[in-house]
């Protein structure tokens, strides 16, 4: 039998979902982020997809590394196993909880430093195995928690706070997971939030591996006038390529071309839906080296291209390719792991 | 062929072979044809393999010990040497004790240079032979192989249809293998059988010392272990003498795993991009509910570090098999030693303290594979097995191993959802009987079973803490789990003989040589008592055991006595008491060098 | 304000102040202002930040000793507390001493909650002042700081001069802001005076005891060190409580190394992408003979593992500093403890043995790295300068650093160009002299200079090998080069005192409260001795010193006696003499814990 | 005073190059690779470059991790200093050596395990950097010392000599480092010589990092059937898409369009040129993303492009980026590095 969370009474005023569920029984503890951090809009933002997703939170598990981002597994989800591992080292813990138990919800949440600098040979062969997970790199440009030196995210010319000017070419999560084969690949801007939580719906479901990098201003340490990673730069180079709208499995297409472009289905494994809008009419979300060609150009103009900006359905994910029982191993009755006292004897007849 | 000295003198059963061949011409299942036939003859044998870090074309050896009573360990004696490598001629001939043998192809005679006067030589024209028989470059380089095989059992007087047997058997249906390597056989035992008078007064005769037994390596005893014990996930990367594990967990799997109907399979396989991975994986597992292991060498477990911090911190089972090779560094990947002792029992930063296995033999390694991941789940941290390459890759002659059906897996403190569901709440790091260890919830059972997994500093409750006290009270109690674990691993394994007055200390695969060594100082009236240690941290009736001597010879394989310094540290036994016996050099320990060590301190002991 | 019971009592210049703030509020500035008074006033004092693994919004913590006897380590005792955080108030005036004091900010007053009738509460308004006097959020928050450092130099009769003086050298000549600082100095100043009896019984006066000293910080003295020795390449990724010694040494860098003409840097900083790739770095440019460092904390040392082993086994010179946090784990990375000391003795796989040594305190910090960058290319290999948290970040007093002009890096043994053109050939690992080490060659220099650098087994030439013979000897000269070691590290400082029957041994930061502990056993005629280990391999005059004393007492920070099993193992010592005194809570040592574990283990020996 | 190596008497029929080498000098001790290994291959190239390039040999560092083309360094440049460093770490000793002495010519070689598993973080971080060295991959997919394990870059579909098939889609070298911004990408066979020797002469002179990814089948695991990294797999899937010619600085150029379109003249930073010959029309080297498209075309039709697939002679090395003095570290005088017991004085006064 399975268990779930006993819905708390919920406030006259408070909305809950088809679990009885309220916004506040995705929430974690009391955040410990300076105020301002972008890296708590995200966390607000995956509270709310999760609630909207209906997903029962124990059914979650969040995997962090270290640094401020990899802290804010604790401020979400109160009810689901948190697992806050070492510096870099998230991917693999995921890959082991994904392997013993693929029916948890794996979210990972990380930093650039984290992903990008000592966690860089993990990240890629994440993607490269395509285990099914949602992973949510908070990018700020800089170590936040060691206190702003300069992370590999960090663009060419941008000012340290203490005036150091960064001179080396920064590691493009997309262009990067572009060129591993990624199945989803997306930015947004944690002060876009409408981007945002869609997103996140869309990566929870999508099977195998969903990247999202969130641009998230560092409000101590990177959020000063020459930075490029700071809220006034997000907010003026932000430029949305692509809108994905996520509609879960009963819903109805609300069929609607928006201000640009037409409406573009995406069917996911589970029977849900992504709609991308593209706000880029030259924009293909499917195309991997046209992607990588659009990113780059605007990039090369100082500008941030956002949205679902690479989506692959088709790619399997670990479990598919290893051709792994549907079922948790974690479940696995012992009798079917041991092969028995007679197989042992009959075994060992080779080895005379 | 004449005899040389002493060469007359008849040494049944009781005589040691050594065969030289360049590495990737297929000499070793030749080798292990003729180490399996002396095996199903009946007769004890020890098979090592001294291969190079290489893949083709370097000196390679292979050594042969048939012992009728028993004695399986290395031995530095060479009676009969199979030279197939002209490379290392000179080397190999120098090995030969007087009044052995060295069998040499004499396709290309080399009488001039194989001088010594005290040997005799055997020269067989196998590759002219073979060259003739055979056709195909790769045939004719593997038939020589067998062909010298052929050419022992005429000179030692092995039982040609055991050979006949076991090519059946390793060739099963495929008759025609089986025909050319039976004509290869004769090849060699026609012409010895032709020109030399057979058998050599080195020889074999039928025994009945090997039922019950297999010959196994310890790296596949310990796959199957890991079988056996419902691992579920194994995540690795490469390494010698490691990798044959996960080889042998992948095979058992894909013949035992695989479901019949729909060819699922029941355990998923991480070739992880590297060591840190694969033990990150395996915490991974291990915390979401699963059986999970890594099998690697020394410089993976320095790379995996970190993470095993990690796992003693937050108490997360991990079973971890390091398969040791010559350090430090890279050193000699494909020799022996006991170099990673201390590594294991302290690895990480900060105060930690690790259990540790020490198997001594494949037998052990399939026992202690189960008993790790009990001990894992039991004591919520990671646990080592200790093995070495001379267990892991070579075979050994055990007996048989067996199953108890009723076997269930120990998975310790384990909250399930029904006892979730009666709690108000769940604290993760309370203990609440005083042995040490908590009660641990899994991922997706119960939402009253969630927590916040860290490294960093954490209280009882499971909550961050950067409060002294708080910090505090949880490493006294994970010294607590300590002591606990100290009674749960395998208790140390004690010899005592009549009269001793000193002892031997030992560990792993060190076992053989050492019981080898107890039986010449019986044999000369010098009793020693025995204590082999089997697992960390130590039990203390250790400290009793060595108290109750007055020297205690500790014999491990490596240079720094890593073991007498554990013994040293955790027991806080006299110092002075303990003497180094120590084997570095790559090469399985003998026990010539243990009885000349010994004998070196007791006349000393004596003379002061 | 009523004075407490005990409160009339008058110390001068001997207390302890201790400050709770919110981190992120610019408490630390107006903190060290307050020391650094003490300091210019010339009384000897003492400060550590005890702060959160957080960026903004938690409690944290100052400690200031003022120790007219010099005695600066951290006290347990609270005089006066500045309770600035609502959030610790009620755990803060647990804190204080009865007839203690507690300074808090009565803008909203909180008499019912500072319930203890036994100390004095001091309420002044500052928020409520520095609202009404300057304008802005952050320039408020900021003064409020200020404005208790006036109130305190009120109360505790500290010299006004001296802090206009040292807000002068601060701002330099920011004229605007050293007004506004000192118009808030006079806010708590004015306000105070006004409303309370100045100064307490508890107040300084100015001494003379600090001339020729400084207050400076270990990893700034350490990161100093390294310029003067000449390094020109540090590789390193941030990690608390490491990263400001690279601060250090880029900044002296900057200032000190840049050529004027050009603008060129003569030395090259890497920020690397991790600490495997920044102890890889550093073992590139050892090679390549530069000088090379890398400043971490024991998670780097962790993942540094696999190559500190090739460094030891190839023979590479590098410089490692490990500034020790909590472990294990992540651990608590803003608290202080020497957990790392085994780690760092035999980091790795295999038979290794480091070099560490063990600076007390910021001034040893800088000769040490000095002293490290010569024992690195004199022995050949990695060497670790073991400081801690307590030693890295806080101020501590220390005299003068000196420089000798006429000093020269000792290179070790490297050869020339001049001498490779005149040797026939060059075997990198040969020990002509017997001291274990080999000469080595540069790339680039001379091609007879040229080998082949290897983790791999190697033989004295240089060659490969998987000889055993030939690995043995190099493993053996590399013991030998240990022995050389010990003779090379800094050696043990020792304390005698008449009589003294027992002895302490201990290292690093303790030093300060062993030596404070001492005097008190001396004033209760109890007379110990005193050896301060400062460098690994141990020289065997430590092992003599224990032998002289019935009972040593190893004080250390860690949870495990690391340094007592270090001390047994490597001397040879009985365990039995051997008492740990152990503080591993994170906070740093003081005076009465080892009193207190010294009486217990006297009485017990009395009792028994 | 610098040394030169004394030439030995060179045979009457044995080439010398200007500094009285000859060909043999660039050699070192016998291979102990499998024979017909691809490995001993770009051995042979090397030993030809850096004769024909006529650098004095001992002022090349040949550095390497572990694995049979790690091994390789020592079978080359007998007179150069080597470094066999540990698995997946060749970047970062490179890194150090170049940090202490610019002036050292610095040769990397490393395989597809060494570079794309356990050295992916590395290696890409050497490409951040762009450091200035040549880093040769000897590709064969798979970890040839450790027995034909897959490696990262096997393709998917590809057998191993025991049946399994490869489920993961590669890391392809060419395309992760065009994501990362690299300033030399190229890629070659070691069965093809004419093009491999060129490329390593230019990867040589290059200032910064130069990528040369070869494909070097592994005689003993992977070059059977269905492998996609055998021998008569590339011979038929080989598909250069630019040739490019070295020529030395006083040389002339032999500008000649060859069959396939028109020279490019690329200037090197010492005076040397590369003369870039495109075999495929449609193909610009000089952009990033361009290239990026036509790799991953080709490549989802199984064609391996190869030949110099992108250069960017613009982008500053990390010397020139930290602004490091133009001599080697290592040749500073101590007093230029010490800044004496006057000026300690002076710094501790800010310390009271
Ligand atoms: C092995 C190791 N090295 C270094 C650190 C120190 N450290 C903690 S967080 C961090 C960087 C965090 O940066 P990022 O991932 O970008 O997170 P942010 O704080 O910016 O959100 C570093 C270097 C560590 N904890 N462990
Ligand atoms: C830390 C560590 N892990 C594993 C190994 C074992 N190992 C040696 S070489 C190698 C792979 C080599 O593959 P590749 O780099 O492709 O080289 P190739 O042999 O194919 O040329 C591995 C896994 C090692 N030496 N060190
Ligand atoms: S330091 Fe930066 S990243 Fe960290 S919590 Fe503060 S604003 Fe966020
Ligand atoms: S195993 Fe493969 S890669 Fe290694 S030497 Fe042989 S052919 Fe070359
Ligand atoms: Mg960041
Ligand atoms: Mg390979």
């Amino acid at each position: 039998m399975t268990y779930v969370q006993k819905p708390r009474p919920a406030l006259a005023w408070e909305k809950t979902n088809s679990l009885g569920l309220t916004r506040r029984d995705y929430e974690g503890s009391l955040s410990t982020l300076c105020a301002g951090c972008g890296h708590d809009s995200i966390t607000a933002a995956i509270v709310k997809a999760f609630f909207e997703l209906e997903v029962p939170p124990h059914q979650v598990v969040k995997i962090s590394g270290i640094g401020c981002s990899s802290k804010t597994p604790a401020y979400f989800l109160r009810t689901a196993h948190g697992f806050n591992s070492v510096h870099g080292r998230m991917p693999s813990i995921a890959t082991g909880a994904n392997a013993a138990n693929s029916d948890l919800v794996c979210v990972g949440v990380s930093g650039d430093g984290d992903s990008l600098s000592i966690g860089l040979g993990q990240f890629a062969h994440a993607v490269r195995r395509n285990m099914n997970m949602l992973y949510i790199i908070e990018n700020n440009g800089v170590y936040g928690l060691t206190k702003g030196q300069f992370s590999a995210s960090a663009d060419v010319g941008s000012k340290a706070k203490k005036g150091e000017v960064n001179q080396q070419s920064p590691i493009d999560p997309m262009l990067l997971t572009l060129s591993l084969g990624a199945s989803f690949v997306a930015r947004s801007f944690s002060g876009d939030k409408a981007q945002l939580v869609p997103l996140i719906k869309a990566g929870i479901r999508h099977k195998g591996f969903a990247l999202i990098d969130v641009m998230s201003p560092c409000v101590t340490f990177n959020d000063h006038e020459d930075s490029t990673k700071s809220y006034s730069y997000m907010r003026r180079y932000h430029h949305p390529a692509v809108q994905a709208d996520f509609i879960a499995p009963a819903a109805t297409i609300q069929a609607s071309g928006g201000e640009h472009g037409e409406a573009i289905p995406v069917q996911l494994h589970d029977g849900s839906r992504i709609m991308l809008r593209k706000a880029a009419p030259d924009y293909d979300p499917t195309d991997r080296a046209a992607a990588f060609e659009y990113i780059e150009r605007h990039q090369r103009r100082g500008e941030v291209v956002t949205g679902l900006l690479y989506i692959n359905e088709q790619r399997s994910s670990m479990h598919d390719l290893a051709g792994t029982v549907n079922s948790p191993l974690t479940e696995m009755a012992y009798e079917k792991l041991s092969p028995g006292s007679k197989t042992l004897a009959d075994i060992q007849k080779a080895y005379r | 062929m004449t005899e040389k000295a002493a060469g007359d003198a008849v040494r049944i059963n009781d005589f040691v072979i050594k065969l030289a061949n360049v590495n990737g011409t297929g000499s070793a299942s030749a080798n292990s044809l003729l180490m399996k036939a002396f095996f199903r003859m009946g007769i004890p044998v020890m098979g090592k393999n001294y291969f190079p870090s290489n893949i083709q074309g370097l000196p390679t050896w292979y050594e042969v010990r048939v012992s009728g009573d028993g004695y399986t360990a290395h031995n530095n004696r060479v009676d009969l040497f199979v030279a197939m490598n002209a490379q290392t001629y000179e080397q190999d001939m120098a090995e030969v004790v007087p009044g052995g043998y060295l069998l040499y192809d004499d396709t290309w005679p080399r009488e001039k240079m194989f001088d010594r006067d005290d040997i005799t030589l055997i020269g067989v024209p196998l590759a002219k032979m073979c060259n003739e028989t055979f056709s195909g470059v790769r045939a004719r380089i593997l038939m020589k192989n067998v062909a010298y095989v052929g050419a022992l059992a005429a000179l030692l007087d092995i039982d040609l249809e055991v050979i006949r047997g076991l090519l059946n058997d390793i060739f099963a249906s495929k008759d025609a293998l089986i025909a050319s390597n039976l004509q290869a056989i004769e090849l060699g035992h026609g012409y010895v059988r032709e020109h030399y008078p057979c058998p050599l007064p080195l020889r074999v005769e039928p025994s009945d010392k090997t039922s019950g037994h297999i010959l196994i390596d310890g790296n596949t005893a310990a796959g199957l272990g890991c079988v056996y014990a419902g691992a579920t996930v194994g995540a690795w990367y490469p390494i010698t003498p490691s990798t044959s594990l996960m080889d042998s967990f992948k095979g058992f799997c894909h013949r035992h795993r695989i479901d019949e109907d729909t060819g699922e399979k029941r355990f998923c396989i991480v070739q992880a991009e590297d060591e840190l991975a694969a033990i990150g994986i395996v915490l991974g597992a291990g915390w979401a509910g699963a059986r999970a292991f890594t099998p690697t060498s020394g410089p993976g477990i320095s790379l995996m570090s970190e993470f095993i911090g990690y796992g003693y911190f937050a108490e997360i089972p991990a079973v971890i098999f390091d398969v040791q090779r010559v350090g430090p560094s890279t050193g000699m990947p494909t020799r022996t030693q006991q170099g990673d002792i201390a590594m294991c029992a302290y690895a990480s930063h900060g105060d930690t303290k690790h259990v540790v296995l020490f198997p001594a033999n494949p037998e052990e390694c399939f026992y202690f594979s189960v008993a790790a991941f009990d001990l894992a789940e039991r004591l919520q941290t990671p646990v080592f097995v200790l093995s070495d390459l001379d267990i892991g890759m070579n075979d050994w002659m055990c007996p048989e191993l067996k199953w108890d059906d009723s076997y269930k897996p120990d998975r310790g403190k384990v909250l399930t959802a029904e006892q979730l569901e009666e709690m108000a709440y769940f604290h993760r790091y309370t203990d609440v009987d005083g042995d040490g260890i908590c009660a641990r919830s899994l991922p997706g059972v119960h939402p009253t079973g969630a927590f916040f997994t860290r490294g960093s500093g954490h209280n009882k409750r499971g909550d961050y803490t950067e409060n002294s006290e708080e910090y505090a009270e949880v490493m006294d109690r994970l010294a607590r789990k300590s002591e606990t674990a100290a009674t749960l691993v395998p208790e140390p394994l004690v010899t005592r003989n009549s009269g001793a007055r000193h002892a031997i200390i030992s560990v792993g695969s060190c076992d053989d040589a050492v019981r080898e060594a107890l039986d010449i100082f019986e044999q000369r009236d010098i009793p020693l008592n025995y204590l082999r240690v089997r697992g960390f941290p130590f039990v203390e009736s250790i400290a009793d055991f060595i108290r109750a001597h007055e020297r205690v010879f500790v014999v491990e394989m490596n240079r720094d006595g890593q073991l007498r310094n554990l013994l040293i540290a955790e027991l806080g036994v006299e110092p002075s008491r303990l003497v180094s016996v120590l084997e570095y050099s790559g090469m399985p320990l003998a026990a010539s060098l243990v009885v000349e060590a010994i004998d070196g301190t007791l006349a000393e002991g004596v003379a002061a």
